[in-house]
This record gives C-alpha cells, sequence and structure tokens, in this order.
C-alpha cells in the first residue's frame, strides 16, 4: 500500500490532472495562507510546520519508505542546521550568498554526516540499525556540549539572517519574507522528495523493507539500497536544519536531542508513515497539538502520548491511513451508507473521550493547583474542583459515552463491511 | 490549571485570527518559563511567586499610571530555545511589551538575542527582557544590549560572595570544584579559581573537574575523589538532579566538610536534603528569610504560604523585578514606549522589603543588590522551605555585593 | 541432453560441495553438472538437504568447502545480489514476495537490475515505457493482469505462486531455481504452475526442487536424487525410475504415495 | 591503590544494577524479538512502587511486592498492548514501546509529581559497612550486591536446571519447535515479558534510595541499557553480564581518575597549540575522562559495531 495515486493506465503522462492537482492545491494554499493568518505568531508557528514537514518527510524517507525506524535522526538535521549557522557567522563569505540557496549547504552537510554514519549503520536493518541510531543521536547530543567550537556548548550558536547578500532586495527581515521563502524549500524539497520514491532506487527501497533477502535475490544488494536512502533522507534533513537556521537562527544541543528525534517518529507514525503525505498530515497536527493544546493544559504530553499509543495499536496506518481506508467505500460510491453510523458512534465518543479528559483533569487540579485555588475552568465551565458534584457530571458524562459508543460500534463495523462490499454487478 | 486556561484560549484565539492588543488596559507581561516537563516545579513556583507579587504589590495598590493592572500571561517553553523563541513571538503578537524569563541561560541567550533582532527590526512595537534568575555574566558583558535586564546577580558576583565566606574560615585549607560541563559550570570554575587566589593565596585547589550535564547516574565515583583530594570544601554550580545527586553521593560516602553552592535550596531539594544537608549545605543569594529582615517580609511570606501552602518564597527577586517594572512604568509615565521605560529602568534605586536596596547599574543593565550565604538547618528556622522544617539560616551578608565588578558591555541605546 | 553444452561450459557445476551444522554434516560432497538449457530437477526424501543445496548455490549460506561454478565462474564469497546479478535467479520454498507492494510493482522491481537501472536516483520509473510492457507482458505470461494493482499480499495461495515464478523470471537470469513451486497446491493449481513454468522457462536452464512426482517427471530432462546430502543416481527420468538404490531409498515409497 | 579496590566495588555496583536491566531486556528480546523500549520505565515503576509502599509498610515490604506488581503490569501490556500489535511486525512493536516509555513517564508525573520523592534506603542499612583509605562503603551498597548476585544465581538456576527453564531455552532457539512440542508460546512470552520486567522492577526498588526516584530516571538509565545489550550481542545473556561489568567498571574508573586529553596528545609527541582559546582544537586538548565518562559506553558501541556488528557475544542475526 505504498501510493495509490498511480492509476492503471500503462504509461502515465508525464503531466496529468491527476498527478499535479494536489501540487497545484499546494502551492496555491501556502500562497494564500498568510493572508488568511496573518499575525505573526500565526506565520511563526505556519514556518514551524513547515520545517517540520520537510523535515518528516525525510524521515519518512527512512520509516515509512525503508522500513529503518531510526531513534537518533534529528542530529542530521541539527548538524545541517549547525553548519548554516556557521555560514551565517561567516562575513564576508555570507555577504555573497543569497539567503534563499543557504538550505543546500545545509543538505550538504546532511548529507555527508548520513554517508559517514550510514557507511555502517545500514550494514543492518530492523532492532539492530534501531539502536544503533540511538546511540550514535546520543553520542551526537552527548559531544555538543563538548566540542564547544561547533555546536557552542549548551546555549548553541546563533547568527543574523539580515547579513546575508539581499535576495533581490529582500532582507529578510520580516517573518513574512522567511515564510515565503520556507514555503518555497518546502514545495521543492516534497517534490523532489516524491520524486526520488519513483527512481528505481526509490522503489528499491519499498521492495527492500517488504522483503530485504528477496531484494537481493533480484540483483539489489539490501544494504546499498539501505545506504542510499540514508544518505538521500540526510540531504533532506540537512535542509530542514538550513531553514530553521535562518528561520530561529539559533541551534543549540535541543535541535540534536533525543527528545526531538522521538518527536519526529511520533508525529510521522501518528500522520501515517506508509503513505507520502502521511508525515505531512502528523506534522501539522502535532504541532497544533502542541501549541492549541499546550496552551489549554499541563497535561497536553500525557494526552499526545496517549493519542500515539492507540494509534500504534488500533490504526497502525496513522490519519493517513484513516483517510485512505475511505477510497474503496468512495469508489463504490457508498460512503452514505457510513454517514449515520459514524455520528451514531464518533458523538458519543467524543463525549467519552471529554468525559475521561475531564476526569483527568480534575483529578490533576484537585490534586496539584494551590490550596484555596479550587475553581477550575474546562470547555468555557467555571466550577470547584474539589465538588463532589463535579466529580459525579465528569464520571457520568464518561461513562455514558463509553456505553452509548460500546452500543453503537457493532453497527459501525456492519456498515464499514456494507461499505466496502461492491453491490452485485457493480465492481469497481 | 486556572491560569492555563485562560489565557490559553485568548492566545489560541490570538495565534490563528490574529488579534493583536484586545486587552489594552491592562500591562501583561509574559512568563516564559518551563510549565510542563522536568523543570515543571521550579516554573510553577516562579510562576506563582509573580502572580502573587503583581497582585500584592501593584494591582492592590492601585495598579500603576492611572489604574492599569499588572496581568501575567503564562508561556510555557518546556526549556527549549526554540518553544521560547515561539512563545515569545505569540506574546509579541498579543501585544506584550514586557518579557520576564529565568529557567536555563541558554533560553535566556536566546531570547536576549531574539528580543534585540526583534527591536531592531520592528520599531514600532518594541520589547523589554527582564531576566529574573538566568546568571550567565555574558549576558551583561558581551552579549548585553539596551533591552535586557538582570535582577539577579551574575554568576561572578555570586562566586565574590561565597569565596569571601570561604576566606574567612581559617579551617578550609584545600578546595574541591566540581560543576556540570557547560558554560554555566566552566565560569564557575574560573571564578572561584582566580578569586580564591586573590583572596586566599595559601588554599589550595584540589580538585577542579567538570561533569556532563545531566547524564550522570550516579556520583560516587565523584565523591570517591573528593573524599580522598582531602578537601575541606567543595564549590559547585550544580542545579537539579545534578545538584541532588552530587550532594548527597558527597554526604553519603563520608564527607564532613561544607559544600558552597548556587541552587541547593526550595522546589523538593530542602526537603531532600532533609537531615543529611544540615550544617553542610551553603547557598548564595539574595532575599533573606531567616532571620526574616523586615515584618513586611515577613507578611508577604506569610501571605504567600497561605495561598501556596506547597510553594516557597524561594526568589525574592521577583518582588524587586515587579516592583521596579511598576516604578519605571509610573517614572517613564508609560507603559507601551518601552524605551523610556527602560530608560527609567536604568540606574534606578530601589529599596525593597529584603531589607536592602536594588540598583540597575546604567553600564550593563546589571542588577546590585546585598547577597548572602545561608545555610541548610533546621535550627532557628521561621520559614522553612517544602514544608520541611529545613530552611536556610543567613550566615554571612555583603552589601551591594558587586558594585565595582568591571563590566565589558558596550551598551548600544536606540 | 547431454550435460556438456554448445559451448562445452556447464550452466551449473557443483565439484565435491559440503556443509556442515555444527557437527552434523548436512551436504557431504555432491558433485553435479547441469548443461544449458537443461531442465534438471532434484528429488528426495525430506530432510535430505535439498533446500540447503539451493541456498549453497545461490550464496546464502557459505559452503563448508567444496565450488560451485555458475557458467564455469567460480561463485565463492560471493553475495546473493552478485551471484543474481550473474544470471542466476531462484523462488522460495516459503512464498517470498513483496507482500505490501502492487503486483506489478513486484514484477517491475525485479526487472530494475537486469534492464539496467541499478542505484539511480534521476530515472522516473514511471517513465520508462519499456519496463511498464515488460513488466505488463509478464503479468500476462503469468495470468496475473486483472490483479495488477492490488497488494501481493491479498492474493490467493497458488496467485502468489505465480507470481514469486513471475519474479523469479523477470530479472531475465538464464539459470533459474524453483524450490517446490507447486507445494500445498490442489491438482487443478498444479496443473496451471506446470504450464507456466513449462512456458516461461523455454531456453533457459531450470533446476528445481519438488515432491509431486507427476510434476518432476512431466517436466525435468534429468532429476538427481538426494539422499541424506549425497547424490545417489542422476539421469533421465526413466533410468532414475529403473534405479535400484533409489527405489529402495526413496522411489518405491513415494511413487506408491502417487498412485 | 586502596582507591583501585573502592571503585572496583563501586563499579560492580553499577554494572550489576545494569546487567539486571540488560538481563531482562535480554530475556524478552532473544524469545519474542522485540526490544522494549520501555525496559527502563518498569525500572521506575519499581523504584516508585517501592516507595508508595514503603510510605505505608516499609522498605521490605517494597521489596517484595513491588518486584512483582511491576511483573504483573509488564504481562498485562504483553497481554493487551504488545500481542496486538505483534501482528503488524517488529518495528511498530518497538514504536509501540516507545511510545509506552512516553506514556509512563507522563503517568508518573501525574501520579507522583515532577520532584523526587524521598525514596530512602531502610534504617537498618544506615551504616558503614566498611571503610578503606576514609571511603565509607555504606552497608546498602554491600546488600545491593548481594541481592543482584542472588537474582543472577537465581536466573541461572532456572534457566539452567529447570524444567521451565528448559523450556525457555529451547524456545529462545527454536520458537516454532516448541510451539509444535504443545507448549503454550503466547503464555510463555506473556510469562518471560512479565519476569525479564519484574527483574527491571527489582531493580528499580533497589536503585531508587541510591540514585534518587524522579520521573527523569528512566531516561537517563534507558539508552544505556540498549547500549549494554548492543555492546554485549543482542540475544546473549552471558554477553550482557560482561557488558554490563565492562561499563560499569569503564565509567566508574573514568570518573574517578582524571586522564587528561592533553597528556596523551602531549605524550604521542603533538604539541599544545597555544593560546589554546584560539585553536580549532581546544576541545580536544580540554577534555578529560570525567567530562566524557558517561559518552564513553556509546563511543564503545559505536566502535563495536564498525569492527564486530554482532556485539561481543552475538550470534544470531536480529
Amino acid at each position: 500500500m505504498t501510493d495509490l495515486t498511480q492509476k492503471t493506465a500503462h504509461v502515465p503522462p508525464a503531466v496529468t490532472l491527476g498527478n499535479t492537482l494536489p501540487w497545484i492545491l499546494s502551492i496555491a494554499f501556502l500562497a494564500i495562507a498568510p493572508q488568511i493568518f496573518s499575525s505573526n505568531s500565526a506565520i511563526t508557528i505556519m514556518n514551524q510546520m513547515g520545517i517540520t514537514i520537510v523535515f518528516a518527510l525525510a524521515y519518512n524517507m527512512l520509516l515509512g519508505q525503508g522500513g529503518m525506524l531510526s531513534f537518533g535522526h534529528a542530529v542530521y538535521m541539527g548538524v545541517g542546521g549547525f553548519a548554516c549557522v556557521h555560514i551565517m557567522n561567516m562575513e564576508t563569505f555570507f555577504s555573497y550568498l543569497p539567503l534563499p540557496f543557504l538550505p543546500i549547504f545545509g543538505g550538504v552537510v546532511g548529507m555527508l554526516l548520513a554517508v559517514i554514519v550510514g557507511s555502517f549503520s545500514t550494514r543492518r536493518a530492523g532492532t539492530v540499525f534501531a539502536m544503533i541510531s540511538l546511540g550514535v543521536g546520543e553520542l551526537i547530543a552527548a559531544c555538543s556540549v563538548i566540542i564547544v567550537v561547533f555546536f557552542g556548548g549548551e546555549e548553541g550558536i546563533s547568527g543574523d539572517r539580515t547579513y546575508g547578500m539581499p535576495f533581490f532586495g529582500i532582507e529578510f527581515l520580516q517573518h513574512i519574507e522567511v515564510y515565503y521563502l520556507t514555503a518555497f524549500w518546502l514545495l521543492l524539497s516534497a517534490f523532489l522528495m516524491f520524486m526520488f520514491s519513483r527512481t528505481p532506487v526509490g522503489r528499491m527501497a519499498n521492495a527492500v523493507r517488504d522483503n530485504p533477502e528477496r531484494a537481493e535475490f533480484l540483483g539489489y544488494s539490501s544494504r546499498w539500497v539501505r545506504f542510499y536512502s540514508f544518505v538521500a533522507s540526510g540531504f533532506f534533513c540537512g535542509i530542514a536544519g538550513g531553514l530553521f537556521a535562518i528561520n530561529y537562527e539559533i541551534l543549540t544541543e535541543e535541535n540534536l536531542n533525543l527528545a526531538t528525534s522521538g518527536g519526529i517518529l511520533l508525529m510521522t507514525f501518528l500522520g501515517g508513515a506508509g503513505f507520502f503525505f502521511g508525515p505531512v498530515i502528523g506534522a501539522v497536527v502535532f504541532i497544533l497539538l502542541q501549541t492549541v493544546l499546550g496552551l489549554q493544559t499541563d497535561l497536553w504530553a500525557l494526552y499526545v502520548g496517549a493519542l500515539f499509543l492507540a494509534t500504534v495499536m488500533f490504526f497502525p496506518g496513522g490519519f493517513a491511513g484513516l483517510l485512505m481506508m475511505h477510497v474503496t467505500p468512495i469508489r463504490l460510491g457508498k460512503m452514505h451508507v457510513l454517514y449515520v453510523p459514524y455520528l451514531k458512534t464518533f458523538i458519543p465518543g467524543i463525549l467519552a473521550v471529554l468525559g475521561i479528559c475531564s476526569v483527568i483533569e480534575i483529578v490533576f487540579h484537585a490534586r496539584h493547583a494551590p490550596l484555596g485555588d479550587e475553581d477550575m475552568t474546562i470547555f468555557w465551565t467555571t466550577f470547584n474542583s474539589h465538588s463532589i458534584v463535579a466529580w459525579i457530571v465528569a464520571i457520568a458524562i464518561a461513562v455514558i459515552g463509553v456505553w452509548l459508543t460500546k452500543k453503537a460500534a457493532p453497527g459501525l463495523v456492519e456498515a464499514w463491511h456494507e461499505a466496502n462490499t461492491p453491490d452485485k454487478g457493480a465492481s469497481a | 490549571m486556572h491560569y492555563t486556561a485562560r489565557c490559553g484560549l485568548g492566545a489560541a484565539m490570538a495565534l490563528f485570527l490574529g488579534t493583536t492588543a484586545a486587552f489594552a488596559d491592562n500591562v501583561k507581561i509574559a512568563f516564559i518559563d518551563p510549565l510542563s516537563g522536568a523543570f515543571a516545579a521550579t516554573g510553577t513556583n516562579g510562576l506563582n511567586q509573580f502572580e502573587f507579587a503583581a497582585q500584592t504589590l501593584v494591582n492592590d495598590k492601585g495598579g500603576v499610571l492611572d489604574g492599569d493592572m499588572f496581568e501575567i500571561v503564562a508561556f510555557d517553553n518546556k526549556v527549549s530555545p526554540k518553544e521560547s523563541l515561539i512563545q515569545l513571538q505569540v506574546a509579541i503578537d498579543q501585544g506584550i511589551h514586557y518579557v520576564v524569563q529565568g529557567n536555563s541561560s541558554g533560553v535566556a541567550n536566546a531570547l536576549t538575542e531574539a528580543i534585540d533582532k526583534h527591536n531592531r527590526r520592528n520599531p514600532e512595537n518594541q520589547v523589554l527582557f527582564l531576566n529574573y534568575s538566568a546568571v550567565d555574566p555574558a549576558l551583561t558583558n558581551e552579549k548585553c544590549n539596551f533591552w535586557h535586564f538582570r535582577f539577579d546577580a551574575n554568576a561572578d558576583m555570586k562566586m565574590d560572595t561565597l569565596t569571601d565566606a570561604i576566606a574567612a574560615d581559617p579551617n578550609i585549607k584545600k578546595v574541591y570544584i566540581i560543576g556540570q560541563d557547560y558554560s554555566f559550570g566552566k565560569a564557575v570554575s574560573a571564578a572561584a579559581n582566580q578569586m580564591l587566589a586573590e583572596k586566599r593565596p595559601d588554599i589550595e585547589v584540589v580538585g577542579d573537574e567538570l561533569h556532563p550535564i545531566g547524564k550522570v547516574k550516579d556520583f560516587t565515583p565523584y565523591a570517591r575523589k573528593i573524599q580522598s583530594s582531602g578537601a575541606d570544601a567543595v564549590i559547585t554550580g550544580n542545579w537539579g538532579a545534578d545538584m541532588f545527586g552530587l550532594g548527597k553521593s558527597i554526604l553519603d560516602n563520608g564527607f564532613t566538610g561544607p559544600i558552597y553552592t548556587y541552587y541547593a535550596a526550595a522546589d523538593g531539594m530542602t526537603a531532600a536534603f532533609g537531615e543529611t544537608g544540615d550544617g553542610h549545605i551553603r547557598l548564595v543569594s539574595e532575599g533573606a528569610s531567616n532571620p526574616p529582615p523586615t515584618p513586611e517580609a515577613a507578611a508577604y511570606i506569610e501571605a504567600f504560604k497561605t495561598k501556596y501552602p506547597d510553594g516557597n518564597v524561594s526568589q525574592s527577586r521577583i518582588t524587586n523585578t515587579i516592583e521596579m517594572l511598576a516604578a519605571a512604568i509610573n517614572e517613564a509615565g508609560t507603559a507601551t514606549d518601552v524605551v523610556k521605560v527602560a530608560n527609567a529602568l536604568e540606574g534606578m534605586e530601589h529599596k525593597n522589603m529584603w531589607g536592602g536596596t536594588v540598583y540597575m547599574r546604567p553600564e550593563d543593565h546589571q542588577g546590585i543588590q546585598d547577597l548572602h550565604v545561608f545555610v541548610h538547618t533546621n535550627d532557628g528556622i521561621t520559614y522553612d522551605y517544602d514544608n520541611s522544617g529545613y530552611g536556610m539560616l543567613t550566615e554571612t551578608t555583603v552589601q551591594n555585593a558587586g558594585m565595582d565588578s568591571p563590566t565589558t558591555c558596550d551598551m548600544k541605546r536606540p | 541432453m547431454n550435460a556438456m553444452t554448445k559451448t562445452g561450459v556447464a550452466a551449473l557445476k557443483l565439484d565435491d560441495l559440503r556443509k556442515n551444522f555444527g557437527k552434523s554434516e548436512i551436504i557431504r560432497g555432491i558433485d553435479l553438472e547441469i548443461g544449458d538449457g537443461e531442465r534438471h530437477a532434484v528429488i528426495g526424501p525430506n530432510g535430505a538437504g535439498k533446500s540447503t543445496l539451493f541456498n549453497l548455490i545461490t550464496g546464502r549460506f557459505p559452503p563448508t568447502s567444496g565450488k560451485v561454478y555458475l557458467h564455469g565462474q567460480d561463485l565463492a564469497g560471493k553475495a546473493p545480489y552478485e551471484i543474481n546479478r550473474m544470471g542466476l535467479s531462484r523462488s522460495f520454498q516459503i512464498t517470498n514476495i513483496f507482500p505490501k507492494m502492487t503486483v506489478f510493482e513486484n514484477v517491475r522491481c525485479s526487472l530494475l537490475w537486469s534492464e539496467g537501472y541499478r542505484y539511480s536516483f534521476w530515472n522516473i520509473v514511471n517513465r520508462a515505457q519499456h519496463l511498464t510492457e515488460e513488466a505488463d507482458r509478464i503479468l500476462e505470461q503469468i495470468n496475473l493482469t486483472e490483479r495488477r494493482e492490488l497488494p501481493a499480499g491479498v492474493l490467493s495461495y497458488a496467485e502468489q505462486r505465480a507470481l514469486e515464478i513471475g519474479i523469479t523470471m523477470a530479472g531475465g537470469a538464464d539459470v533459474i531455481m524453483l524450490d517446490e513451486p507447486t507445494a500445498g497446491m490442489s491438482h487443478s493449481e498444479t496443473d496451471y504452475i506446470v504450464d507456466l513454468i513449462r512456458k516461461v522457462t523455454e531456453k533457459k536452464t531450470l533446476i528445481m526442487v519438488e515432491h509431486d512426482m507427476g510434476v518432476v517427471f512431466g517436466l525435468a530432462d534429468r532429476i538427481s536424487v538426494l539422499v541424506y546430502g549425497e547424490i545417489i543416481a542422476t539421469g533421465k527420468p526413466e533410468e532414475v525410475r529403473a534405479n535400484a538404490r533409489v527405489q529402495e531409498a526413496y522411489l518405491g515409497a513415494a511413487l506408491e504415495a502417487e498412485h | 591503590m586502596d582507591l583501585v579496590l573502592v571503585n572496583l566495588i563501586d563499579g560492580l555496583v553499577t554494572g550489576l544494577l545494569l546487567f539486571m536491566l540488560s538481563a531482562g531486556l535480554t530475556l524478552i528480546f532473544s524469545m519474542m524479538g522485540v526490544l522494549n523500549f520501555a525496559h527502563a520505565s518498569f525500572y521506575m515503576l519499581g523504584a516508585y512502587f517501592a516507595y508508595q509502599i514503603s510510605v505505608y509498610l516499609g522498605f521490605w515490604v517494597g521489596l517484595l511486592l513491588a518486584p512483582p506488581l511491576v511483573g504483573v503490569l509488564g504481562a498485562l501490556v504483553e497481554r493487551y498492548g504488545l500481542r496486538r500489535v505483534h501482528q503488524y511486525g517488529h518495528v511498530p512493536e518497538l514504536i509501540f514501546t516507545f511510545g509506552l516509555a512516553l506514556m509512563i513517564e507522563e503517568l508518573v508525573q501525574f501520579i507522583w509529581g515532577r520532584n523526587a520523592v524521598n525514596y530512602v534506603s531502610p534504617e537498618i542499612l544506615n551504616f558503614t559497612a566498611f571503610s578503606i583509605a576514609g571511603n565509607a562503603i555504606p552497608a546498602y551498597k554491600v546488600f545491593m550486591i548481594f541481592i543482584s548476585l542472588g537474582i543472577f544465581i537465581a536466573l541461572l538456576y532456572v534457566l539452567t536446571k529447570t524444567r521451565v527453564g528448559m523450556i525457555i531455552q529451547a524456545a529462545l532457539s527454536y520458537p516454532r519447535t516448541v510451539e509444535a512440542l504443545g507448549h503454550n508460546v503466547p503464555l510463555i512470552f506473556m510469562g518471560v515479558f512479565g519476569v525479564g520486567t519484574a527483574l527491571a522492577g527489582v531493580a528499580g526498588v533497589i536503585a531508587g534510595p541510591v540514585l534518587s526516584t524522579f520521573p527523569g530516571m528512566a531516561i537517563v538509565l534507558g539508552s544505556i541499557v540498549f547500549v549494554t545489550i548492543v555492546i554485549g550481542g543482542l540475544g546473549s545473556l552471558g554477553g550482557a553480564l560482561v557488558a554490563s561489568l565492562l561499563i560499569g567498571w569503564l565509567t566508574t574508573f573514568a570518573k574517578a581518575y582524571n586522564i587528561r586529553m592533553e597528556d596523551i596528545l602531549t605524550g604521542v609527541g603533538f604539541s599544545k597549540p597555544e593560546p589554546i582559546w584560539d585553536s580549532m582544537w581546544q576541545d580536544l586538548w580540554t577534555i578529560t575522562s570525567p567530562q566524557i565518562a558517561d559518552i564513553l559506553p556509546y563511543l564503545l558501541m559505536v566502535l563495536i559495531l564498525v569492527f564486530r556488528p554482532y556485539g561481543l557475544f552475538g550470534k544470531r542475526d536480529a
């Protein structure tokens, strides 16, 4: 289930509506977005999303396309970014370099690091590869506070993007200018990565992921296929690092550590590693959760962790997988079968989730809030977290929600089967 | 939690709808520090102290200017420089002109540079950075800028006070210096070496080393080395788990001398050291609470403890930050023109409830104040930390510590 | 057909091949020559070492001693992918395909190396018309055109076996090794696969391990009988059938079971 | 020289502690092919459970009850979580345990707060067992050594002398055969996962008082445990033991002696650039062994993987 974009046409022409429409829509969206979300903070967050999407897509070249689980991928982005900040600080050289070209240097450095590490880490896949990536990641992250010359210790190194050569008169003083630069690189890298998945080595990465031994008997060395994917991924991680350097003008140990590496795994998997566009959804949703949910509750990490576990256990395809599950019903023209069961299940389901969250929040507030501060506000309702009524209401909502959901679930399963079964005589 | 929910909705809306300065009447202060993750306890306690200080010291007294209230808006930066910069942008978008932050000099560094760049690039919408706890000397030396004010003493000033105390103790002949391997740990080591050599050339530094920050599981080997070196005293700039692990290990393995520290109190640390640390742990800081310096301070601590029984008034500089900002705004006659406010802050002398004055040195925006060395004990403690019965008792005091300390700051004023 | 070929070099030659696992000797000195264009079957009772022999030839395991020559070239120390590039391709006893990729992708991937694409990242495979055509031709041959866009993992067992043969064939290797291509199949499925094998291995050298004697005697030009790691007989089907040792060791029982 | 002895003892304590974790991890890995990323989280749970029990019933009851509790929890995780994910393959399994580790850390913070809890060693062991040249060896450390050795011997006995041990050993090498022989392999899996996590729990119970019980304790130790079993060779119990002790002593001695890179570099004939602060190589020249002690295991791992990809004692391919 690598991609479903490819149609049955035997020799697809280079440009069709089907394969260009998503790109055109993306370009249009990226061009208009800052008009809709015009505040500087919205642009800051969109920049963050853009960078993270590039990183997540690059990460998915390994996880999704190549089946390699890396626990230390932040270092390729980080080292690329550090290199870019160093370039920003080379006054004479940087003053001849238009800023938009800077990420290329990040990419090259990320790639070089990937060549070195990949030369021994890609010999084996699976668990061993994961462990090596973890060890190397920890090693480089730990070195960052020791090798002060390059990493600047714990305070990191910073530069100023505006010292670059003006690019058609743009000095990149404003966030909006950086936004368009990021958007350009986002599109370019996404396009290149998509194209990479269509090349022989990209296709073989899928084959090696599915069955490395069989691939060996087709003339391909699994190890080299993994190596090339790894290097390509390192390049795009470096690009993301360069964009980070331009955006934040500072890189620190944080860009290299396990938390960052874990985060990218989290969002890639949430979005759906099995699909090219999965990481895009993952990065956007994760950052929204982090910013919006993080503003709402101190327990956001708990919720994100629970969501992640639930995804791994029940929807290994991630959000993208959930979306793509509906392709068959849509093709069969039977989406309508699902609407009512969906409503019947999801409304109580959402109720159940909100109820459970309320219980958790109330418990947390009752335990940890300062004495005397018994009032808490969730879902626009303010009440006393120590009152028995609040507890009863929250628990009741949760229990009723769960009960209703359980009751409606068989109906949904049935409707799902129905929606996925072609009507007699009509085949897709 | 109450405060997050309150600011959260507004912030979330502002994020995507681009509303700015919706509540123009309040003077909003962005508190950018960790509120989740490993350092949440420290951050939350700091936030409580800021909210309490703003309420009791400003709002209850009628606010600033024509009755404008201080409002603390909390932003969780997860001690990440990247998150801090994002939260800074959100804060600026909400029309906030004052940022307070303290945990981690790394974050402070990122913020001060970002604010400097922002103010240069957006002269119509400038921000001040009130640093209440990040002590890296560089912030008021080579990395100083007009927008940054530090209300805490810097690491060198604190070391000056510590070494005064050490120099005054004739029993100390050998000293062991150990710290976390990063800029602050290195700064502590350099300052200790230099100052001890000046003040007590007869003291031998028998060990001077750095260990990886946040990575050491077991400090026993370090403790063994310290014990074997025959040191009479230990100096460390460690904080958090590294401080507790090191201190406990040293004491468990038979060390009996004093341990001079920067951050070995409150936020659970005092309770954890408990009896083990009695009479051993020494700490340098401003704002004494045992014995209480003034009735005003005693009343303040008691009111705070009534509201936050699990909290500590561990950072008295927070009251200075709030009071001095209020005074500067009143003097400047505006809360939005931060250049005027900054000019008012420069050179301000503020008499505080902790029995001393704070002088904001104009050359480098470094607050000059009295510093004390405390000892961890349960004897003669009026206000303990962590409700443990143990607290910090004032041993020595240096008035206007570091008043003449040199600075390399080349302040560029707008 | 004679073991020797027109060029005088055997397609595959085994020279005193041995393999030990720990103390037990699984393959005990095998000498065998298989000529160009020959269809050769290896039979023998369970545990005789047939799969091990395949794995030795294809570089999956290194032999303890002895040599394997492909078209006269020594295969010692070569990795599976190198051996494949020299023109030897194999299938597996347990179905071994790329389950998450489509049937078409399965076949196309197996064409890439032989079509000279190697590790290129500057070609877009969708644009390569001859690749698509060739893959579709193979799909046609193995009767899976209908299933082209399905993930290979959802095919029926017989279809997966057919796909496996398709993958094995696609690289254009001239020496094909099939490991129990009809294992676990019904009669009708077996007939389908036998036809398929006959069709796709035309003008190629075929070496197969097979239990179904009907298949073996129907397809093979020559048969080798492997018992306890040794070849006790090699020859034309009728010769092997007549061989007393074979009758005793294996064939009698197997033939009885067959009829 | 006395210090050498002290450090040998300290290193042994660290090494044995590490072994209790890596033994459980190795058992689980060789049986199920799953590298349990959340293994150190179970170690943390052991410490927290023991703390909670010790508040009411004292340390010894905690030592007795907490490990089985952790084991039961581990078995439940296997039964209702891991077994479900198993069908998707090893990489999702690994991702699952990764998510589990995050989740356990959040839950621990939710229940016990973000600060360290005051979990201390029992009064009765609060004395100095003996001193070597002024360095006290607390009785608790001696107790730790005995507990770990006891567990190690018990494990060895169970694995080599009992029927269950035989089945487990057989299942390690030939899982399919064992299943064919009529043993309930899923049940064995669940049991092994439970025992493995319980071992981590024991480690947590006895390490909590010395290494402090706080929400970050799992992360601090977690990756070192993986490094240990990679160095030892995935799936090899003997390798795990050797690697644990090796890492224990390596880090202890590196911290205990100030070996300076400057001495090494001048020793081999390089001359120190002056002034050092302008040199590109300043960081290399100023490195000391305590500074890098805790990252030495990672370095060792990379070196071993480069020169001996299967680890010191590894045989089976993952």
